[in-house]
């Protein structure tokens, strides 16, 4: 394969978007649009003659590589296309605050992790994670969160009271009606209390 | 920030300002990712044995740079330079007549130098091979999945506690207070007040709060009064200063 | 290109990570995993003759096809790739201690490092680089560290026994079994902490 076409086939694989040849023009700055074309066609000949399981297609103006969709069948038989069953690292924190606070709102999940939240609360609710349990009675009558059956499931729960709750856990996350939460302050309040 | 550190020996007397004057280097703080890597760095910097350092000197110029410190980062480099600073005195303090039952005072932070100079060059070499790394670039464009349901999402308690203590340590300090969630009673209140004044006319604050009140009790029961009070139905007095309230149903409105 | 080169050829341009051989034979039901060990060398080897801009490496325990480090530069100068950004120093150093003497707490890392630590860790979680492993049976029961995948990933490390020989360490970096440095500071330090 020429330098050109080689440059060319770690573009169009790296690049997060359809490259036009303008773009692709910009790899060296000694090659013409006309070089570029037929360094493209070139790429595009040699995936075909050669039997890849990929190809190069112009869509929109825009040049990509694609897996040919012969093969989708089986791609999508292996998973290897599909999204992540792994949950992000932000849908894992908004499901702790949800279990631990629950019934909550979304106003609370965001004032305990400091960050708009609403996006990952649609991916947990999507992924059945969590659900709307009912609505506050503050202003505007919130919706509030809880987690579902599906969320005891996979932690192998019978129920909620099945979440541990160490020792460091702070105010924050204790469910708002148990017993005095272990830190200094509060003991202090405990003992005032008695 | 910069901060001058001398190259040259600086010796016992009069260290700061011989440096300041000397400024022969300069230490950029910021760039150190602790104590430990600033004294590494001095030492280097003088090409001293890490198994001989001479403590008052180093003790000196680390004082030195970390005398220029924000606050806000000081605690690690402060708890260093008072370990210097007692070394410093140790190595001072007269030796036992033979070598022999002598053990040097600096041999901890022999230690802790050593294995640490290690972790630096692991973590150079981890650098080198990411920076490497970072040359081979993965695939950019991924289509868009077939629009299938995502998977079945994957779960466990350990991941889940991890989440709770980011979250926990991300949490404002202020937060922390806002929640001590405890309600007030008010209402329970109201009526153990009003079902005590039933059959009698008087009561005392004591016998208003109940058997072992706690102190949402107390403020319950005090909002309660304060409510019926104000609603004319009680009356609340304290005879002499420091005595007992008393609470008085009023006669003339009770009977609704 | 024999098909089910050209099916693994597709699956890891499809996939957003490196795939398993385990993962990869799932593509094809009548395959062995000694056929596909064999197609996966046949791709690498054939992008290897053919000088193709990209390249199958293996890494983080599976295989993955990247654009060749040669090429970075013309990819960056055209804005088709971005530079990834730096670790830090100290991002660095606790990776180091977390990767040799892993699982490991918090209190550990700070000892070697001699310095506040849980920022750092809190970041290096957040990149997915390191995960909690388990709790250690210590006072507090304190959360213990390890490297992920990506990790290695990053590093460009098919597994742990790719980073430096530990023989050539000091105590530091060798598995806390070996001897542990019972010196005051540091059980005072582990006391007050927990």
């Amino acid at each position: 394969m020429k330098p050109l076409a080689q440059l060319i086939e770690a573009a169009l694989f790296a690049a997060d978007r359809p490259l036009t040849l303008e773009e692709l023009e910009a790899l060296d700055p000694e090659v013409s649009l006309a070089e570029v074309r037929a360094a493209v066609e070139q790429l595009r000949d040699h995936y075909d003659l050669d039997g890849h399981g990929v190809e190069v297609v112009e869509l929109g103006g825009g040049w990509q590589v694609v897996t040919r969709a012969a093969l989708a069948e089986a791609l999508e038989r292996a998973r290897v296309v599909q999204r992540s069953s792994r949950l992000t690292a932000a849908m894992l924190e908004t499901l702790a605050v949800i279990a631990y606070r629950q019934p909550v709102g979304r106003a609370e999940v965001e004032e305990i992790r400091g960050v708009q939240s609403s996006g990952v609360l649609r991916s947990l609710q999507e992924r059945s994670l969590i659900e709307v349990v009912g609505r506050s009675d503050a202003m505007g009558r919130p919706l509030l969160y809880g987690t579902t059956p599906l969320f005891l499931e996979l932690l192998g729960l019978s129920d909620l009271s099945g979440l541990p709750r160490t020792e460091e856990f702070s105010i924050a996350l204790q469910p708002p009606a148990v017993e005095a939460p272990p830190d200094d302050d509060a003991a202090a309040y405990v003992e005032a209390e008695s | 920030m910069t901060f001058p550190v001398a190259t040259a020996p600086a010796f016992t007397a009069a260290p700061a300002p011989v440096l300041e004057r000397e400024s022969a280097f300069v230490v950029e703080v910021d760039g150190f990712s602790g104590p430990l890597d600033l004294l590494l760095h001095l030492i280097r910097e003088q090409r001293l044995e890490i198994s001989d350092i001479p403590v008052a000197r180093i003790a000196d110029q680390f004082l030195a740079v970390i005398d220029q410190l924000q606050l806000n980062q000081a605690a690690d480099y402060l708890e260093m330079a008072s370990r210097l600073l007692r070394l410093k005195i140790q190595m001072l303090l007269p030796r036992p007549g033979t070598e022999e039952g002598w053990e040097d005072p600096r041999a901890e932070l022999v230690r802790r130098l050593l294995e640490y100079q290690q972790i630096k060059e692991v973590a150079l070499w981890m650098g080198r091979a990411a920076e490497r790394r970072g040359l081979m670039h993965p695939r950019g464009y991924l289509p868009p999945p077939p629009d299938l349901p995502p998977e079945p999402p994957t779960l466990d308690l350990l991941e889940l506690l991890m989440a709770v203590d980011r979250v926990v340590a991300g949490i404002l300090h202020p937060v922390l207070h806002s929640v001590v969630a405890r309600p007030l009673d008010v209402e329970g209140a109201t009526l153990r007040i009003e079902t005590l004044l039933q059959n009698r006319t008087e009561l005392t604050w004591a016998e208003a709060l109940g058997p072992t009140p706690t102190i949402t009790d107390v403020l319950s029961t005090l909002l309660a009064l304060l409510e019926l009070a104000r609603r004319g139905l009680l009356r609340v007095a304290q005879p002499h200063p420091f005595t007992p309230l008393v609470i008085r149903r009023e006669a003339t409105r009770s009977a609704d």
